[in-house]
């Protein structure tokens, strides 16, 4: 594996990965310099001003309430930050683990794993999600829970299945044949080798998450208000897409260029790290 | 012409986003008419993409630099760089190509049958039933037992050895002018090797193609080939047919790849190695690319790139050891 | 080996097709309707325009068409077309004949109806007496667990006079029971249809204007005309077309091409349509109200100064604008709608915003600096939307409020066992004071969930029951009415206007605050 | 092959047990029960008792759970505690619209996704590439009820169209059925086919590293040769497999597009359900749909072995 240093390095130099590394950075800078880079308290109902539209003193205008959504936005990159980073985290880790397991002892844990996983799987995420939300009660952390949980499945599967067909490959046996122990051979062989697919996963994921957070706050089980997330601005904008546009333009925006961000930076970060790709 | 290949000067760089390296370094070289041309040199040394640059077979990011290469095919005389989708007609047909690894050179999900059919397909109108009796004449050629049932399996249920013959089977189906085989034995045991070669040197007198083998071992050279080229860091280091270069190696890399090989033989020496290490790609010395791995180099050596010069008929070498001109300097 | 592989693959699909077809059958009977409905379907019926359909895009579909076991305002909607009670209440809630022509009160135990001549079931049975009695009975009877049965519980025996004339005879006077025979839980029912089915969830078979006709679930209600329906002439409309669309937005844009002729939206809906010469705008004055409740188990609402303080600290009007675009009353617990009853609640002192005289019943109260709190919302937008101005309309008095947004089924949970701080809610008053006051306030009053509890509300509230003369129970109200606005049990907001929204081409529809969707006179011009 | 399909249904029963149990626990964790809603604001003491009784919730939970199963498995799922309606057959109707939703949706989706992918494969690194893959990766971050809102308000305001209003069932009256599906659909589709994109991209991109691809091309293949019978023909397992994962999780999770188009379909079913607190119909939906799912995967690993030869389940 290379250092970071030297991925950075690399990911500089393909234009594509630049695009995607600064989106990212700029949109990390955004949620934490947010209380600096926000004009109004996001709460505040400016009740004279509903709806807004931007202008010099609303940037992005006002929403139905005379609340600046600018302001709004920019903490939604917060939320919405923490919703899909947290969440895909989870969900690789388990995923990561589970998979790799299963996917190099088969036999029954392998079984056990995949059953359980079939379990989760066959609940319809957005289901599962507001299943869990609504046993859990809606709030950031059980909306992170549940996202997560709900993507563990996929993420298993992924590495299971490409963990399967690296084992195949003629330099596991080789290197189970030299009698290298599991442990190393999962490490220096296998993970590095499933790296790509599972990034790719990840960079899905990420964008999963605050989508499907976003859905569950369009059927009412998202963040709720008044914390801003992008999804929920967007869903309560919905009704007034026609007379305040701004109002689900700019979440709209965001998520896509978040999301825009992630996959390709995600795309050629799985181009650095695949070793296939060098000569 | 009475070559059925000729490549000059040919250049290959290796171009990424911000560089471009230059790996092959103005190699020319011809193949005569059913003639066998051995290149053999350590790994690294560039041989495989210079063959593969012959069928424009380089895939991102390499690619031909500079040079020609002249084939004699049925419309005459082409040069295979200036190709462009016309290179098809000649791919598979006229030129034809055999890789190192049979286990990952065959398209795992397809039949053997439609994998060697499949050339045919492309480049002849026969009727499936036509290919099929042709697919396995040509099985039983390349000496395969049970050829019928063969045509049905798949590749992951072939031994190496057999998939080599298939992977020659496919070579020739349709009678090449020119077979490369690019390190065609590497991949299999050594008993399997023996076989494989044996069968190439019968069908390249049944087929009379010429054939450029490439190999890093020697033996291979011996057994196949009349005419040697020596790869070192990407240019060639001497050129001379085979006799002369077992008994009269004139470059000291080239001997030093002798004696390696040699003293295998008798437990009295220790294996003798060649110090130091290949330049690796990047890399490349201001003078003679083996000068700081050679035993006789001389301070010459050190900035003046030499020239591939004939030292005597039919021999070609790259050193200033047989370069008068060097010796004042 | 690849035809094995293609066998076992078809045998899976196959596996599945069998599933379908094997429980297709015992679904045929809504799809051998389709074909008929397909023609109803307005896929481009703008050709035949006067066909009298109202096609009405509902948000819910109805869960069950029993008047006497369901609740859902998705069902009443629907079989309020369907049956009838005896009487009903015209808007200025006085009671007028239904399906009883006259009725007479001997004594204050005692209720004589005598009923139409001539009123047939959709079964084409006429309704008789006998029907009356039963359908009484079976509300009372507990196995039925009927949503009405205390309303009629007062009830001792009902007798059968002759075809057409039944008495009622109370246990005790009991002031609300002509009012809560208007409720559609008190619908008269034909035994023979209850029997053959066990219940009425999935058939109807009423004497309303509207028979069903089919009903497929999130999909679409369609009620057909009832032929001899006891009102001559009525109703004009052929069918009316109950077409489920979850999504308000879907629902708008339906309504927008035509594809739908009416839809029910809140006031903040307005701004969407105004302007489209296409469609009217209907409003009435809704009687239900949007309150905030205190938990009087805790010690901060447990002290009166600060539901006092809270009360002047908020500000009703900000509120009304900008949840309800400035289309709702400022109001109390008997909204204006119910006309005589309710007392002028916008002059009274707690009502006018006083931030300073807040600030100090709550350091009287001894939350000088305020203290944290939380606020349930849920099930509602305007629910959710007033918690989130209260929220910051309490942060002048110092009172840190948190939103709690609960799923519904949470929000009831909470609702019932009063486990939060404070609850934004809506209540619908009902027709009757009855109901209004005793219901939601006195001690034992089954929606009491605050531990609210004033003996003289009580005292009132048991008057109130038994006194039959209107005008003393009108000033029993009123009395009640002050003393509970001043204990600031809940806080009562605003009681906001309905709105339906209507093809141009829809008339004879005039929405009011206790008949909402009658559309026995509607026709398609 | 076919003892591998028999074992993998009877894998099929732990799993549905597992998923039965989960659902039915996880009922009884969720707040709120289907008599609250009901009743509402008109519960009392006695009405609750009734309806525990009438709809024996008042039986311990191991009892419940036992009578509901035991019908369950016989293709009983009971009737709705609130509409009184049969839910085996109500799940059926809902699957076969869902299912023709689901299905237009795969397709859609591969009509755009595999091409496209494909397209930006051989372009590799080109401009072409990089604005197909932003193209797929819009089609990724639009929300579907963002993209749908705008689509129903762009038909309904500009082009003053709406679609039929009422589900009309396939062969009832296509053209009627089609008019309501295709748009919901399209959303489906579309948004879908970025994923099929990015996952055909990267696969045919692994195969066309491979060593085979060039014995391919030595043999004189055209690029057309090289790309669809071989690379692709490699590279389908991943995309199969997502494809399959998507149809799967749209059994259930095409919930918001049928809410926006009012889709009658078995997600909407199983949503308003767990509003309501609908028991049996919760259970029923999640038993069925899980079935289904596990069924689509087994179909799933049965195409494995067709497009690639190594596998086989013996």
């Amino acid at each position: 594996m290379k250092s970071i240093k030297r991925i950075l390095k690399e990911l500089f130099k393909d234009p594509m990965g630049r695009i995607g590394l600064i989106g990212v950075v700029l949109i990390i800078m955004l949620s934490v310099l947010a209380p600096v880079i926000s004009t109004h308290d996001i709460t505040e109902m400016y009740t004279q001003d509903k709806l807004r539209e931007p202008c010099g003193e609303y940037l992005f205008g006002t929403d139905n309430y005379g609340r600046d959504v600018f302001s709004r936005i920019i903490y939604g990159a917060r939320v919405s930050l923490e919703v899909g980073i947290i969440s895909v985290g989870i969900a690789a880790i388990f995923g990561l683990i589970f998979g790799v397991i299963s996917g190099y002892f088969e036999g029954w844990v392998d079984n056990l794993i995949m059953r359980f996983m079939d379990i989760l799987f066959a609940f319809p995420s957005i289901l599962l999600a507001l299943f869990i939300v609504s046993a859990l009660g809606p709030s950031i952390a059980n909306t992170m829970i549940a996202i997560g949980i709900v993507n563990t499945p996929v993420f298993t599967r992924t590495v299971r299945a490409s963990v399967i067909s690296v084992k195949s490959t003629e330099y596991i046996t080789s290197a189970r044949s030299i009698g290298l122990k599991p442990a190393s051979i999962i490490l220096k062989h296998i993970i590095p080798n499933i790296l790509s697919p599972f990034t790719v996963q990840i960079t899905l994921a990420l964008s999963g998450a605050i989508l499907t957070e976003a859905s569950m706050s369009f059927l009412g089980l998202g963040i709720q208000p008044p914390d801003p997330s992008w999804g929920s601005m967007l869903n309560e904008s919905r009704k007034y897409m026609e007379i305040a546009p701004w109002l689900a333009v700019f979440p709209a925006v965001f998520i896509i260029c978040t999301i825009l961000s992630f996959n390709i930076l995600g795309d050629s970060l799985r181009d650095v790290l695949d070793p296939k790709l060098k000569l | 012409m009475e070559n059925i290949l000729e490549v000059k000067n040919l250049g290959i760089d290796l171009v990424t986003r911000d560089s471009i390296r230059r790996l092959i370094d103005d190699v020319s070289f011809e193949v005569g008419r059913k003639q066998s041309y051995g290149i053999v040199g350590e790994s690294g040394c560039g041989k495989s993409i210079t063959a593969m640059s012959i069928m424009q077979l380089l895939s991102y990011p390499l690619k031909t630099g500079k040079g020609e290469i002249f084939f004699d095919s049925d419309a005459g005389k082409v040069d295979l760089l200036s190709m462009k989708k016309e290179i098809r007609k000649i791919r598979g047909k006229e030129i034809s190509m055999i890789f190192q690894e049979p286990m990952t050179a065959l398209d795992p999900i397809f039949t053997i049958e439609d994998q060697i059919i499949e050339t045919l397909e492309f480049h002849t109108n026969l009727n499936k039933k036509d290919m099929r009796e042709l697919a396995l004449e040509m099985l039983n050629k390349v000496g395969i037992p049970r050829a019928e049932q063969l045509l049905g399996e798949y590749p992951h249920q072939l031994s190496g050895g057999m998939l080599q013959r298939i992977m020659i089977a496919i070579a020739l189906i349709c009678r090449p002018k020119l077979l490369i085989a690019d390190e065609p034995t590497t991949a299999l045991d050594v008993t399997i090797q023996a076989q494989i070669l044996d069968l190439m040197n019968e069908l390249k007198e049944s087929f009379d193609t010429s054939i450029i083998m490439i190999t890093h071992d020697l033996g291979v050279i011996a057994e196949t080939c009349e005419k040697v080229a020596v790869f070192y860091a990407g240019q060639i280091v001497e050129e001379t047919d085979v006799v002369r270069m077992f008994h009269g190696a004139a470059h000291p890399y080239t001997s030093g790849l002798l004696r390696a090989v040699t003293s295998l033989g008798d437990k009295s020496k220790s294996l003798y190695t060649i110090p130091g290490m290949v330049p690796v790609g990047g890399y490349i010395p201001k003078g003679c690319r083996f000068e700081d791995r050679c035993d006789r180099a001389k301070k010459i050596c050190k900035n003046n790139p030499p020239e591939l010069l004939e030292i005597e008929e039919g021999h070609k070498c790259r050193c200033w050891l047989y370069n008068e001109s060097g010796d004042e300097k | 080996m690849k035809t094995k592989k293609t066998l076992s693959l078809v045998s899976c699909l196959l596996v599945i097709v069998m599933v379908l077809a094997a429980c297709g059958n015992n679904q045929e009977k809504p799809s051998d309707e389709q074909p008929e409905q397909s023609s109803e379907t307005p896929s481009g019926d703008q050709a035949d325009a006067p066909a009298q359909v109202l096609k009405y895009g509902v948000d819910a579909e109805p869960v069950g068409l029993d008047p006497h076991t369901v609740s859902s305002s998705s069902s009443i909607r629907i079989f309020r077309q369907i049956y009838n009670s005896l009487i009903d209440v015209d808007k200025d809630m006085n009671f007028v004949p239904s399906l009883a022509e006259s009725w007479e009160q001997p004594d204050n135990l005692t209720y004589i109806f005598k009923l139409k001549e001539g009123v047939k079931f959709h079964n084409g049975r006429e309704m008789t007496a006998e029907d009356v009695k039963y359908s009484f009975e079976r509300v009372l009877n507990p196995e039925t667990a009927a949503i009405g049965k205390s309303y009629y519980d007062s009830i001792d025996t009902i007798d059968v006079l002759d075809e057409y004339t039944v008495k009622f005879t109370l246990k005790e006077p009991f002031a609300p029971f002509m009012t809560n025979l208007t409720s559609l839980y008190g619908a008269i029912v034909p035994k023979e249809v209850v029997e053959k089915s066990g219940n009425l969830m999935q058939t109807a078979c009423g004497t309303g204007p509207f028979m069903l006709k089919e009903w497929i679930p999130d999909n679409k209600v369609i009620l057909v005309k009832n032929p001899d329906y006891f009102v001559k002439g009525e109703p004009k409309l052929d069918a009316v077309e109950y077409y489920i669309m979850v999504d308000e937005s879907a629902r708008v844009a339906a309504l927008r091409t035509g594809n739908v002729d009416i839809i029910k939206l809140p006031a903040s809906s307005i701004p969407l349509i105004e302007g489209n010469a296409d469609i009217n705008i209907l409003e009435y004055q809704s009687n239900d109200y949007s309150y905030v409740g205190f938990n009087l188990d805790l010690d901060k609402y447990k002290d009166v100064r600060v539901r006092q303080a809270i009360s002047l600290a908020i500000n009703r009007q900000e509120i009304i604008d900008l949840v309800y675009e400035g289309n709702a009353k400022v109001t109390g617990f008997v909204p204006e709608a119910m006309g005589r009853w309710s007392i002028d609640y916008k002059n009274e002192e707690l009502y006018q915003q006083n931030i300073e005289k807040a600030k100090q019943l709550m350091a009287e109260a001894g939350y000088a600096d305020g203290f944290e709190t939380t606020i349930a919302v849920g099930l509602l937008d305007d629910i959710n939307a007033t918690g989130e101005i209260l929220q910051k309309q309490l942060e002048q008095i110092g009172i840190k409020a948190t939103i709690q947004n609960l799923e519904s089924g949470q929000y009831v949970d909470a609702w019932k066992n009063r486990n939060l701080e404070m609850m934004v809610g809506r209540n619908g008053a009902g027709t009757d004071p009855d109901r209004a006051v005793a219901f939601f306030f006195s001690s034992a009053g089954s929606a009491n969930v605050w531990g609210y509890s004033n003996p003289e509300v009580d005292e009132l509230c048991n008057q109130g029951k038994v006194i039959v003369d209107e005008t003393e129970r009108e000033t029993i109200y009123k009395e009640a009415q002050k003393l509970i606005v001043n204990d600031v049990p809940n806080l009562f907001i605003a009681s906001p206007m309905e709105y339906y929204f209507t093809r141009t081409n829809v008339e004879g529809f005039s929405p009011t605050t206790f008949d909402a969707e009658n559309f026995r006179n509607v026709v398609i011009k | 092959m076919w003892s591998y399909i028999i074992k993998r249904l009877l894998g099929l029963i732990p799993v549905l047990i597992g998923i039965s149990l989960c659902i039915f626990l996880v009922l009884q964790l969720i707040p709120g029960d289907v008599i609250s809603g009901l009743l509402g604001i008109e519960e009392n003491p006695e009405l609750r008792a009734q309806l525990e009784k009438k709809f024996g919730l008042d039986q311990p939970l191991y009892k419940q759970y036992w009578d509901w199963i035991s019908k369950a498995v016989r293709g009983n799922f009971g009737r709705s505690f609130r509409t009184d309606n049969e839910i085996f057959p109500e799940i059926i109707a809902r699957f076969k619209i869902t299912a023709q939703l689901t299905v237009m949706a795969a397709v859609i989706s591969c009509l755009i996704g595999i091409p496209l992918g494909i397209l930006s494969a051989i372009k590799r690194n080109t401009w072409v590439d990089g604005i197909v893959r932003i193209i797929a990766l819009l089609g990724v971050s639009v929300p579907n009820f963002a993209s749908a809102t705008l689509l129903v308000l762009f038909l309904s305001l500009v082009l003053n169209y709406y679609p039929p209003v009422g589900y009309v069932g396939f062969f009832n009256n296509a053209s009627v059925n089609m008019k309501i599906m295709i748009l919901p659909a399209i959303i489906l589709g579309t948004s879908m086919s970025g994923s099929v994109m990015r996952m055909t991209r990267s696969s045919v991109l692994e195969v066309l590293r491979q060593d085979f691809i060039k014995t391919v091309r030595a043999k004189g293949a055209s690029e057309k040769i090289v790309i669809f019978k071989h690379a692709l023909k490699n590279g389908l397992i991943p995309i199969i497999t997502l494809i399959g994962m998507q149809i799967g999780s749209l059994l259930g999770g095409a919930v918001v597009a049928e809410q926006i188009f009012s889709i009658p379909g078995l997600g909407l079913m199983t949503l308003t359900a767990i509003n309501q607190r609908d028991y049996p119909v919760v259970q029923g939906c999640v038993l069925f749909i899980a079935f289904v799912y596990v069924l689509v995967n087994l179909i799933v690993d049965i195409l494995y072995t067709y497009v690639d030869p190594r596998i086989s389940y013996k």
